[in-house]
């Protein structure tokens, strides 16, 4: 469905991602993992149009899209999270859904008709599902660290994606949070077959969830792998011993 | 949960504001009646500028250049065309918007105070040809005598012409404002990145409510012209620009009413506070200060404070009295 | 929702508020009748020193004529301060007359300003406007009306004079600058055309403008030496005039080609330079405290000197004839009501501050009174550069004539 | 008419004035990059340079007076900002950003006011003492003895400005703070006197700037207004900020109207906001790298 081809991108001198490679097959639930540093973020900005690659091509659905702008890759079916909660402030957490939604149906732009009767069904489902519709009506900013990482993902849902990238959804979670987080995830995966990218430094989270991973080290891909044959190999125990560790 | 915008509670107090002011030219001075609808035209235009500041995010540094366009283009049509006064009344403000879209359509591919410095350049291009283009527009001399209808020429005629366009485009406004785009609008001020990552283009949007934004900008100036016969580079000057966008912030930018409120303020100031001293623009910079320092979270911090706590309070509008403080 | 209701409590309150305050203002009657002056003028800014000179012009007058009175009462005056911007003015000035009612509006330094008020305020209202700085020509030519009129010298007035005064000098090659906005090429305009006409064979050999208020004009004036005109025609005043004088000096302009600007010689430019400023630089003013040096002017620049600590300007002299023509005029009319008030100052003569008097031209409203042609000189009796080697043009020779005027306004 | 001496003298004298405008831009860009505020209040302070100059020169006559004025004046502009800063600015740090703006905006209507009301509304002028009368043949161009002057300040205060900030241990903070404040805090700096810091610097060189300029025009109210836009232009296509990014926007600026007085002399006012529009269009974040 979605594949990374010997992608690079460097910034003023630095390189972050040089020769990353990547495969995500229909249904899958995929990890990225890596030490600090190793280029995950910004391999996931390569692929969502935050970033324009130096090289290399992103081919989702047997289509180019390295070259488009963030709002189309959108369109093409992938949504994302962030690592730094990225949400709507100053918006009710209705809103911020409701946004991803209107966008989704093409809507975002009609000047006339009142906001408040459009998308309400899609967006509460959405809320239900992750168990945000109580919260409908605060304010986003307002919210808890964890309900932030939750309506992340919410505002992702909120576009229908066919692929959904998470950037350390888990990120400053406490273990209990983690563990819901990480099954409404998987729940998420099941009931609506979505495929999801997703990186997380948890390495049970990702050990126990994923069923394909790539470990990145110095912004390339070491390899991509079952769990089991990465844990088994010789390059990556290398690259997490003799890095910073994970954080 | 959501509530409609036609809410009961919501129109009674507006519809009492305008009855009042539709009942005030009979009981007050001439003059007052022509301060109000200086404050309305003001009013109009920071709530124009505000459609892109507060409720979109951009740095609109530059927004009096429109507010100009529209006031010349309507003053140059009355008096150099034969054109019906309806006619140079209705497209005054696409013209303005054309001049929006024109120096927006560059703006856009910019962030910040790159943006706002952009457009001070542009618009100070514009600046310069009604400065400079003397035949055309007689240059800071200005354009005086605009030939107005003599039904709207009186000061009164002027208050209800001018009032029943501010209410229209006020309604106009709060449509937009409750809208799928002025929702999505608010969500790109909050987080522009996060916009284009669900599936938004945010520069066509944003390009978009500068395009609105200038058209109400173009309304006010010819308002402007139909209240006081006369344009004047001034009017597109960017000391006007930074002048309404303090309006703006004073008022409160996040809420949809609060550049009334600023313009008001600033409008009376000058006026009656110029009255007494010649030093008003030093009453004003304490008084800002003093604004700044004791509304606690200043006059935005104390607006989202309340809409922080507007779920405590739901069932009980009387209470939030005192949160105006 | 609730910021909606709250900005609307806010409205109804704010509306409240004016409705209060407008009762309360409004129940103030005059009992004397005194007569009303409404000055609108600019206290801030660079244009300050001018508006603040007129002021204490006025002021002047005022203490003499109010010691016998007008009619039975006095003349007393309010002031707003415009900070040189037109909407300001426009707000300021009906203010003056719809809630103060005013029985004649004065005022101000902005030809904006001044044109504005002309229209809006005074020819719609039918308010007499008297305008003291302003040199726009067109306040009493082409925009005149019956309502307003002028003490100060125009731009069609200063051009012409200094045509006529550069007429008599020996240069064909003129280069032509100054500031780039109404004023500057007005004077421009008005210089070259009535040069051209006096002297045939004058040539333009270009023209520089800079923006107003431009600090350093140093560029423009090394690019003007370069190209080698005989003169400068120079269009600039004010704060910028001071800035251009520094610029003659120390570009070495001064002494290599003679320069024409219009209010060179006066003294609120040249004294602040103290002995820095250049010589030969030939200037054009209607009012010199210090020339002529007949009596009435020295009693009259002792009088302001003690009053105010300094000798007066030009603004003071407008200023202080406004006041004459003021006071004069109702004394003619007989009563305090504009329309005879109107009637009464066509073709009125009042006293000159300097000796002789000053007549308010029928035909378009303006003050008709000499103008003053001279070089800049360090003199010994002063500590700053003065004009010398004056000659006087008569008012009448250098404004334009009645059927001039007729013409401009029928455009 | 455009022979090589023109050519010349207006490449000198753009020059000159560029240097004045870096003067004052850099302190606004440094301001700029450590507190993230552009700073309307610059202009007043620029304009209480000059004012201060004045007076200094009126107390003590003669050159030595002009010297003391150079010196002196923008330690009074800077005690005004650290007053300012102390009593009022460093309580906002933690406001919004806007809340930022609207101080500084307050600041500028009260400062320019308070001139007037110290200073009086006349026209003020000092005069630069006699060395710099007359003028310096150039690579056969002559420009006036002050500007030649600026020409030898400027780089000077660049040097200065460029040791402080790679040399000293405050400039080193002050700058690390421009890239990272979060940084700074963690490592157990009192952000808040960084902020005073910088902010006081950039305020003494609008001062610094005010005094130099003194000499060259007129001393009035509302010469802050002329500048300020134009400073805020310069430090933007030179990339917010950064302080060489200052010297190449002051550059830009200064040599885009000295030239375009002489190839079109009708329209220079508006060659500087071309300038602008295209450095822009064609570098969205300025010359230099700046540090937002």
């Amino acid at each position: 469905m979605l594949k990374v081809e010997r992608l690079y991108k460097s910034f003023d001198g630095f390189v972050a991602v040089s020769g990353a490679e990547l495969t995500v097959e229909q249904g899958q639930l995929v990890a990225v993992i890596g030490p600090n540093g190793a280029g995950k973020t910004t391999l996931f900005n390569l692929i969502t149009g935050m970033l324009k690659a130096d090289r290399g091509r992103v081919v989702f659905n047997g289509e180019d899209i390295s070259k488009l702008p963030p709002h189309e890759v959108c369109r093409k079916g992938i949504s994302r999270s962030f690592q730094i909660a990225n949400i709507f402030h100053r918006l009710t957490v209705f809103k911020n859904v409701q946004v991803a939604v209107l966008s989704q149906q093409g809507k975002s732009g009609n000047l006339f008709r009142p906001a408040h009767r459009m998308a309400v069904h899609e967006t509460n489902t959405i809320l239900e599902s992750v168990g945000l519709l109580e919260k409908a009506d605060d304010l986003a900013g307002s919210l808890s660290h964890g309900d932030h990482r939750i309506l992340e993902i919410a505002i992702a849902l909120g576009n229908q994606p066919r692929m959904l990238i998470l950037d350390e959804p888990t990120a400053g979670m406490s273990p209990d949070e983690t563990a819901a987080t990480m099954a409404l995830i998987r729940r998420l995966a099941e009931s609506q077959g979505l495929t999801i990218l997703f990186c997380e430094h948890d390495m049970d989270v990702v050990f126990n969830t994923a069923q394909s991973i790539m470990v990145m080290h110095y912004g390339k891909t070491i390899i991509q792998a079952k769990p089991e044959e990465v844990r088994a190999n010789k390059d990556v125990q290398d690259a997490y011993l003799g890095g910073e560790g994970d954080a | 949960m959501q509530k409609s915008t036609l809410n009961p509670n919501v129109l009674w107090p507006w519809t009492l504001i305008l009855v009042l002011l539709i009942f005030l030219p009979f009981i007050i001075p001439r003059f007052y009646t022509y301060i109000l609808a200086v404050i309305f035209v003001t009013a109009l235009l920071a709530m124009s500028l505000n459609m892109v500041v507060g409720h979109g995010g951009l740095f609109q540094f530059h927004h009096a250049v429109f507010y100009g366009v529209g006031a010349y283009a309507f003053a140059l049509m009355l008096m150099k065309t034969a054109m019906p006064m309806w006619v140079c009344f209705t497209v005054s403000p696409f013209i303005a918007a054309a001049a929006g879209f024109l120096i927006g359509w560059f703006c856009v591919r910019l962030a910040n105070l790159y943006f706002a410095m952009l457009q001070i350049s542009l618009g100070s291009l514009i600046w310069a040809i009604a400065f400079r283009w003397y035949d055309l527009t007689h240059g800071d001399d200005g354009l005086h005598g605009v030939p107005i209808p003599d039904w709207i020429s009186s000061t009164s005629g002027a208050y209800y012409f001018i009032l029943f366009f501010l209410v229209l485009c006020l309604i106009a406004m709060y449509i937009i404002y409750h809208s799928p785009f002025g929702t999505t609008m608010q969500a790109i001020r909050d987080n522009p990145a996060r916009c284009s990552a669900v599936g938004i283009n945010v520069r066509r949007h944003q390009l978009t409510a500068i395009v609105i934004a200038t058209f109400f900008a173009g309304v006010a100036g010819v308002l402007f012209v139909v209240l006081e016969h006369s344009v004047f580079p001034d009017l597109l000057f960017w000391v006007l620009s930074l002048e309404i966008f303090i309006m703006c912030l004073l008022g409160g930018w996040f809420t949809f009413a609060g550049p009334i409120l600023g313009a008001a303020v600033t409008v009376a100031l000058r006026t009656f506070v110029g009255i007494y001293t010649e030093y008003w623009t030093l009453i004003l910079g304490i008084l800002l200060i003093l604004l700044i320092f004791f509304l606690p979270e200043g006059v935005m911090g104390l607006f989202q404070r309340k809409l922080r706590n507007r779920r405590y309070e739901e069932g009980a509008p009387g209470k939030r009295r005192h949160a105006q403080g | 929702m609730v910021q909606r209701i709250l900005s609307l409590r806010r409205g109804i309150l704010l509306v409240l508020m004016f409705a209060v305050l407008s009762f309360v203002i409004m129940s103030a009657p005059a009992e004397a009748r005194n007569i009303k002056v409404g000055i609108i003028d600019c206290y801030s800014g660079p244009a300050a020193v001018y508006g603040n000179d007129a002021l204490n012009g006025f002021k002047l007058a005022l203490e003499e004529i109010n010691k016998e009175g007008v009619l039975g009462g006095k003349i007393e005056f309010t002031t707003r301060d415009t900070k040189f911007k037109v909407d300001i003015g426009l707000n300021l000035a009906k203010e003056l007359v719809m809630r103060e009612n005013v029985d004649v509006l004065v005022g101000t330094i902005n030809s904006g300003v001044a044109l504005a008020v002309s229209d809006a305020v005074s020819k719609k209202e039918k308010v007499p406007f008297i305008v003291w700085i302003s040199k726009d020509e067109k306040i009493t030519g082409a925009a005149g009306h019956r309502y307003v009129f002028s003490t100060a010298d125009n731009t069609a007035q200063g051009g012409k004079a200094g045509g006529v005064g550069l007429a008599k000098k020996p240069y064909k090659k003129y280069w032509i600058a100054g500031d780039d906005y109404s004023y500057g090429h007005a004077i421009a305009d008005s210089a070259w055309k009535n040069l051209k006409a006096l002297k045939p064979d004058v040539e333009k050999v270009g023209e520089s403008w800079w923006k107003i208020g431009e600090p350093d004009l140093v560029p423009y004036f090394t690019s003007i030496i370069s190209a080698k005109p005989d003169a400068v025609i120079l269009c600039t005043g004010g704060a910028s005039m001071t800035n251009a004088m520094k610029a003659l000096k120390s570009t070495g302009m001064a002494a290599k080609i003679p320069s024409w600007i219009h209010t060179a010689i006066d003294h609120a430019v040249l004294k602040p330079l103290g002995a820095e400023a250049p010589e030969g630089v030939l200037g054009t003013i209607q009012y010199l405290f210090y020339y002529p040096e007949t009596p009435e002017n020295k009693a009259f620049v002792d009088a302001f000197q003690k009053a105010y600590g300094n000798p007066p300007g030009f603004p003071a002299f407008n200023a202080y004839l406004t006041a004459q023509y003021i006071a004069d005029g109702f004394r003619k009319a007989g009563k305090i009501d504009k329309e005879k008030f109107v009637d009464a100052l066509e073709g009125l003569k009042v006293k000159n501050p300097v000796g002789g008097t000053v007549e308010m031209r029928a035909c378009d409203h303006q003050a008709v009174f000499p103008i003053y042609f001279g070089v800049t000189k360090k003199l010994p009796k002063y500590d700053f550069v003065v004009a010398s080697d004056i000659t006087t043009l008569k008012g009448s020779d250098v404004l334009p004539t009645c059927e001039e005027i007729k013409q401009s306004r029928q455009k | 008419m455009t022979d090589l001496g023109a050519l010349g003298s207006q490449f000198f004298v753009g020059l000159s004035r560029a240097m004045i405008l870096f003067v004052v831009c850099s302190g606004l860009s440094f301001v700029l990059g450590v507190l993230r505020v552009p700073n309307i209040a610059h202009g007043s302070l620029y304009m209480i340079g000059a004012f201060s100059a004045y007076s200094i020169t009126k107390l003590v006559a003669g050159p030595a007076g002009f010297w003391l004025a150079l010196i002196l004046a923008p330690f009074v502009v800077a005690l005004v900002s650290l007053v300012a800063e102390r009593a009022l600015f460093c309580h906002l740090y933690q406001r919004e950003h806007l809340m930022l703006l609207l101080f500084t905006f307050a600041l500028s209507l009260i400062l320019g006011d308070l001139v007037k009301i110290i200073w009086g509304a006349e026209y003020k002028s000092i005069m630069a003492p006699e060395v710099f009368n007359g003028s310096v043949s150039l690579l056969g161009a002559s420009i006036p003895r002050y500007n030649f002057f600026l020409l030898i300040v400027g780089p000077l205060v660049a040097v200065g400005l460029w040791f402080f900030t790679n040399k000293t241990k405050m400039g080193k903070i002050a700058r690390a703070a421009a890239v990272d404040r979060e940084m700074v805090g963690a490592v157990g700096i009192n952000v808040s006197w960084v902020f005073a810091f910088a902010f006081v610097l950039g305020c003494f060189l609008a001062g610094l700037g005010g005094a130099l300029v003194a000499p060259t025009v007129s001393i009035t109210l509302g010469m802050d207004h002329n500048l300020i836009i134009e400073a805020f232009l310069i430090v933007t296509i030179g990339g917010l900020g950064n302080m060489w990014g200052a010297m190449v926007g002051s550059l830009i600026f200064g040599l885009s109207q000295a030239f375009g007085v002489l190839f079109w002399p009708q329209f220079a006012i508006v060659f500087p906001y071309m300038a602008v529009v295209i450095v822009l269009l064609w570098r969205p974040t300025g010359m230099l790298k700046s540090v937002w």
